[in-house]
């Protein structure tokens, strides 16, 4: 699937926060949105999810106009919002619960859950959450929590994703770990995903392109492309290519 | 096993000081610093509650009957109204002012004319406990769908849930801590509301036994059948703690609020 | 109902023929002495023999003539001095007194004797209790005024009293009783007091309190039915007149939570005023019940002026 | 602008809410399927209000000033009583289950006992308002002080700070938030306590006015006291509310309740 | 000042925490502590400061046994804890409003207050507050907050500061800026600190010296001088050496 943004634009009262935002996201592609905090990252995912409508502009999906039209993209958003009073099974599940289906599974809603969780239960193995199904949130690591969520955002849609800075509430050395596991995950899943950071680092390590998103109102800068990478993260973290990176982005972030 | 003694402590302090008020009461009393007829000792306190015991519980049945019926009725009426207003934001707006006025009238004052519109049955007494028992209810639950994240709420969007779904899977659950703050408002509530609403006449129950006591002047009974009006109150209370205990197992170990004790 | 008697009446009802006729007969107030030719003819089955389903019930403070007048309860018991604000008020409540329980007024002035009220006109400079009607209020003046007293400087205060006994240990110095229950406890306590009653202070006080009242559509639908549960009352009352000590036992069993002593001994004074010096139980002499409403009329106590005759009948009595 | 439109709005759908129910009943009673004697029409009650205001605003004075002192003692004390509880922990753990359990006797039917033992005059009746008022104050002012931040007051203890430092820099604004939503369910709770502790006895006030007009059959006044007592208790509440913004001007602006409205 | 600690132990009921941690602050020095989350980095802290006892071992301040002893090191909580109820300036004036001074700041509790305040507001100028004095702290971005806590922690002591993790709630990007202010306001004032992170580069680019914190229970694990810096934050961070040390710490760390 190819997602396409068109000049979005959006004020809050007399605030301009977006200012005729485009981009695209190919599939199979990993792309990142940088910029700094209040900057107006979140707000553009709120409009690509289709939970706010921009003032102008449009999101179109493999050319179908979805602005204002929730529940086409997966969306993780920015705190990890895993439900405290659910179990880790059934908040990962619940994308599965919620949807509508034809069948029995309107009928007799009990069905559709059995049928959700264990759906949901076949991926604990390989996101590293067996054994915590019937634990709940509260009881979870915040490594952990962030893998559940992104399972969960995973399992609502294999297609298209929004991560809100899926990592920054880890500390730094979980996070590397997180880096490095999500790197592998995304070699079998292959999942279209845009995601946002405010950490270079993570940026270019993780993506195959990078927006950065600066001023205000909120418009892109610049454009990189981050090419022949992936030597396992750490290492590429500590390569001169790495630093080439991180000069570029840093004419734009002081 | 250090936990356990330390809780076994927590208890007996407050005990032994409700012994030590006791007993320095019984003591004005057979001083004679305490006249009978203004205030029994609590050793005949105790007398009247072991020989009247039988009498008072076929009372507590009635009692507890009204209790329960009307806030069983409260609990439906607060779940459906809370629903709807919370699903129909039109509704909301124009009977969330209302409700919360509707607590401030003393609900009391009108006691005596429910007994003249329903007449002299359990009706008014069901009715009352309903009245004193639904807005608290409701008002909880309102004040606890607000408490749900938003960003729980824009989860759910996200995947597309429908208004009713957003509810059960995220309002419902959020609410039911301060509902069940509210609750155990509410019992006590029901207990105290069933015993006054039968002050106003009936056939049986604590308040008809409350005022024929009182009306032959035999103060110790009065006292016992407060206490076990008191003791009522506490028991569901407890039970509402017992409830809660089921019915939200994501609160079972609230750690953080034992995190200061090594600094104590 | 869970007291021996309610849970047997409750029993019959299911058991007896269809054709026994529900009456629902609301007290002035809790259970007393008052009331005990009721629950004799309740445990003696009176109201059995009679056809009737009988159940008693304990009402609202001053709510049974309301009750009453809403069709809630078909029978209840008032008193004649605050019966005449329901008669005259502009749209008038719909009952009408039937029977005296009481041939006199037993209600008076009770003091402790160390304050001297030995007379009504000392009440000048003392306290009293009141609950704020303006006919009470109204009697007392005439009492202390004819005595010599000055009525402005009787100290009144609005409280309904709970307990004779702390209420005289307190700040209060007298207060309007009926002797029949408060007055004994008094003596039970060993107190040792004034009592004025008004029927000697003033024999236009010599009211009826207090009275059974019915509800009007009801007995002139049902005026068989009527006759029938006043002569049931009646004999209820006669039997407690005789057996003082008997009635006063079916009362206790009745109502348990009373307290024994008291109740025996109020049941010994009362069973002399249940018929007294009338011709029989429940007779309402025309005379005394429209020589105090005339009164009333005259002080301009009422809205509305009460009709001769008005508010009580002796049709249902035989 | 567009703000103030919006909240003058938000007041009238409830308020036509209520006006519409008043109608109803209006012409339920004129159609005269609710007869007079049970329940009087909304406009003979504003009839009587009316005509009756100024002896009302007589009787209401009495009733301000025993809710005010008793609410200004329950006040007072449940200040002093919760510091002595937080500072001297062993207090805490003998008092604070008696005092949660004291919340569930019912008040009113000690009121009477209050009567005989104080007398007729106000004492009674302010005694019955601190009752009333202290317990929950008192109660919400500790369960205030436990929300306190531990890491707040591990600041200031590394500062070496005092524990009466730490009480009045920490613990009491941490507090405040519960008082005041103590405060705003006493102030309530006063009014109705007053009226009721004069239902008992006493020679002015709006619970003796109530028990005249109900000796009188006077239904219509009856509901205009209620409707008294009631906005008394709302325009108290209100009170309560500037009072809150004044003292503490950190709530003022509490942005993240409107950031859903964007979105719904 | 010259702050020892020696041999610290500490359990929580069964669960030992920190072995036999013994580490140095020599004077104007500043030191981090480089640990993973839930080490027990912020235990270690609360220990110096003297909020809790260790079960073994003591602290030293200038020769002088504090084990215990709260009040005489300045202590700045992971949190900003900036107190919500006060404003910016009573926050910052607090630990003055604290200080038990004798002479007539007793009896008149508010002339102290006013000496506090007035004491504290001359130092906004400098930490880049001015402005801010009469706001509450909700109003305040993540960075002024960090800054103001600093200004707090400064005005306790001027002699001996724990910051635990002092710039690990700010965004990169704010974070990189507060690095820079940071490292410039430490050439005014010589503050001898200790410092708490989880971020390497952090570590690397403010400290003088840096103890490695790990392992269950948590031991020092290696000792890094890190020397020859400061040629402003961002460009030592892409510079040769910086990986250098970078790949040291790395051993510990995966
Ligand atoms: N519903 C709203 N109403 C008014 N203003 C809003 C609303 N949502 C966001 N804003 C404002 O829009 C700006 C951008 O917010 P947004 O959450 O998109 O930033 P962000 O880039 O995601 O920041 P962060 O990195 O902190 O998450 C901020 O200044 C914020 O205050
Ligand atoms: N009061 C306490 N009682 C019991 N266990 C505690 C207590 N305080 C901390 N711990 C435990 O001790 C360990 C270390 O905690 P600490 O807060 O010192 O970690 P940290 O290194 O500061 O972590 P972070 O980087 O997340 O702040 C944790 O496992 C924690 O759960
Ligand atoms: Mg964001
Ligand atoms: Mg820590």
């Amino acid at each position: 699937m190819r997602l396409v943004v068109e000049n979005v634009s959006k004020s809050f009262g007399d605030k301009k926060v977006l200012e005729s935002v485009s981009l695209t996201l190919e599939e199979g592609e990993i792309v990142c949105i940088l910029g700094a905090s209040g900057v107006g990252k979140s707000t553009l995912f709120h409009i690509i999810s289709g939970l706010l409508m921009p003032d102008e502009g449009r999101v179109l999906l493999d050319g179908e106009d979805v602005t204002g039209k929730p529940g086409k993209i997966s969306y993780m958003l920015q705190k990890d919002m895993m439900l405290p009073y659910k179990t880790v099974l059934d908040n990962v599940a619940l994308p599965l619960i919620i949807k509508k289906t034809s069948g029995e599974g309107k009928i007799w809603p009990w069905r559709r859950i059995r049928t959700a969780r264990e759906k949901a239960a076949a991926y604990f193995e390989e996101f590293g959450l067996s054994g915590y199904e019937k634990k709940y949130p509260a009881q979870l690591s915040g490594g952990m929590r962030q893998r559940a969520a992104l399972l969960r955002t995973y399992l609502f849609s294999q297609e298209v994703a929004l991560l809100d800075e899926p990592f920054s509430a880890l500390d730094t050395i979980t996070k590397g770990k997180m880096h490095q596991w999500y790197l592998s995950i995304m070699e079998e899943i292959h999942m279209s995903t845009l995601f946002i950071t405010h950490d270079m680092d993570e940026a270019i390590i993780l993506s195959d392109r990078i927006y950065i998103l600066g001023g205000t109102p909120a418009v892109i800068q610049d454009e990189i492309t981050v090419s022949g990478k992936k030597p396992g993260a750490e290492e590429f973290k500590i390569s001169p290519e790495f630093l080439e990176y991180k000069k570029r982005i840093l004419e734009y972030i002081q | 096993m250090k936990r356990k003694l330390q809780s076994i402590t927590n208890a007996l302090i407050p005990a032994s000081a409700v012994i030590l008020l006791l007993i320095i009461w019984q003591v004005l009393c057979l001083a004679g610093v305490l006249p009978g007829y203004m205030l029994p000792s609590p050793w005949q306190v105790v007398q009247a509650f072991v020989k009247d015991f039988p009498l008072m519980a076929g009372h507590m049945w009635t009692t507890l009957f009204e209790a329960f019926a009307g806030l069983g009725i409260g609990i439906v009426m607060g779940f459906v109204v809370a629903f709807l207003m919370q699903r129909f934001h039109a509704l909301y707006r124009a009977f969330y002012p209302i409700l919360v006025i509707t607590q401030t009238i003393p609900t009391l004052a009108i006691a005596p004319l429910l007994v003249l519109w329903l007449g002299y049955n359990t009706a008014p007494k069901i009715t009352l406990v309903v009245i004193m028992t639904f807005f608290p209810i409701t008002v909880g639950l309102l004040d606890g769908f607000k408490e749900a994240d938003p960003d729980a709420v824009r989860l759910l969007q996200a995947m597309g849930a429908s208004k009713t779904q957003i509810f059960f899977h995220i309002m419902l659950p959020s609410g039911l801590g301060h509902f069940f703050a509210g609750l155990r408002m509410s019992v006590s509530y029901a207990v105290v509301g069933a015993v006054v609403a039968e002050w106003l006449g009936g056939f049986s129950g604590l308040g008809v036994y409350m005022t024929r006591v009182k009306k032959s002047y035999a103060y110790d009974r009065m006292f016992a059948v407060i206490f076990l009006i008191t003791a009522i109150s506490i028991l569901l209370m407890k039970l509402v703690d017992i409830v809660q205990y089921f019915v939200m197992p994501w609160k079972r170990d609230d750690r953080s609020k034992t995190k200061m004790e090594e600094y104590k | 109902g869970n007291t021996a008697t309610e849970r047997n009446s409750d029993a019959t009802a299911e058991k007896s023929t269809k054709n026994s006729k529900k009456i629902t007969m609301v007290l002035d107030w809790t259970p007393n002495t008052n009331h005990t030719g009721i629950y004799v003819a309740q445990e003696k089955g009176y109201f059995k023999e009679a056809g009737l389903d009988v159940s008693v019930i304990q009402p609202p403070d001053n709510g049974a003539t309301d009750l009453v007048a809403s069709g809630g309860a078909e029978f209840g018991i008032d008193f004649q001095d605050t019966l005449a604000a329901a008669f005259s008020s502009d749209s008038p409540l719909p009952v009408t007194a039937v029977a005296a329980i009481l041939q006199h007024n037993t209600s008076g002035l009770i003091s402790l004797k160390k304050k001297g009220i030995d007379s009504p006109g000392k009440l000048e400079g003392h306290s009293y209790a009141t609950w704020d009607s303006p006919i009470e209020q109204a009697v007392l003046k005439n009492v202390v005024e004819k005595d010599g007293g000055d009525f402005s400087r009787v100290k009144l205060i609005s409280t309904y009293v709970e307990d004779i006994v702390a209420a005289l240990h307190a700040d209060i110095e007298s207060v309007w009783i009926y002797y029949g229950w408060d007055g004994v406890k008094c003596d039970m306590e060993g107190l040792s007091t004034n009592f004025l009653p008004f029927a000697d202070m003033n024999p236009t006080f010599d009211y009826y309190s207090p009275v059974i009242i019915g509800n009007n559509d009801y007995m002139k639908k049902n005026p068989d039915t009527t006759k029938a549960f006043l002569s049931a009352v009646k004999k209820g009352y006669e039997y407690a007149a005789g057996n003082p000590s008997d009635a006063a036992d079916i009362l206790l069993k009745a109502v348990p939570e009373l307290d024994e002593k008291l109740v025996q001994k109020s049941q010994e004074y009362l069973s002399k005023q249940y018929i007294a010096d009338a011709a029989q139980w429940g007779e309402i002499d025309a005379n005394r019940w429209n020589g105090f409403y005339q009164w009333l009329n005259e002080n301009k106590l009422v809205d509305n002026a009460l009709d001769e005759n008005a508010g009580f009948t002796m049709d249902y009595l035989k």
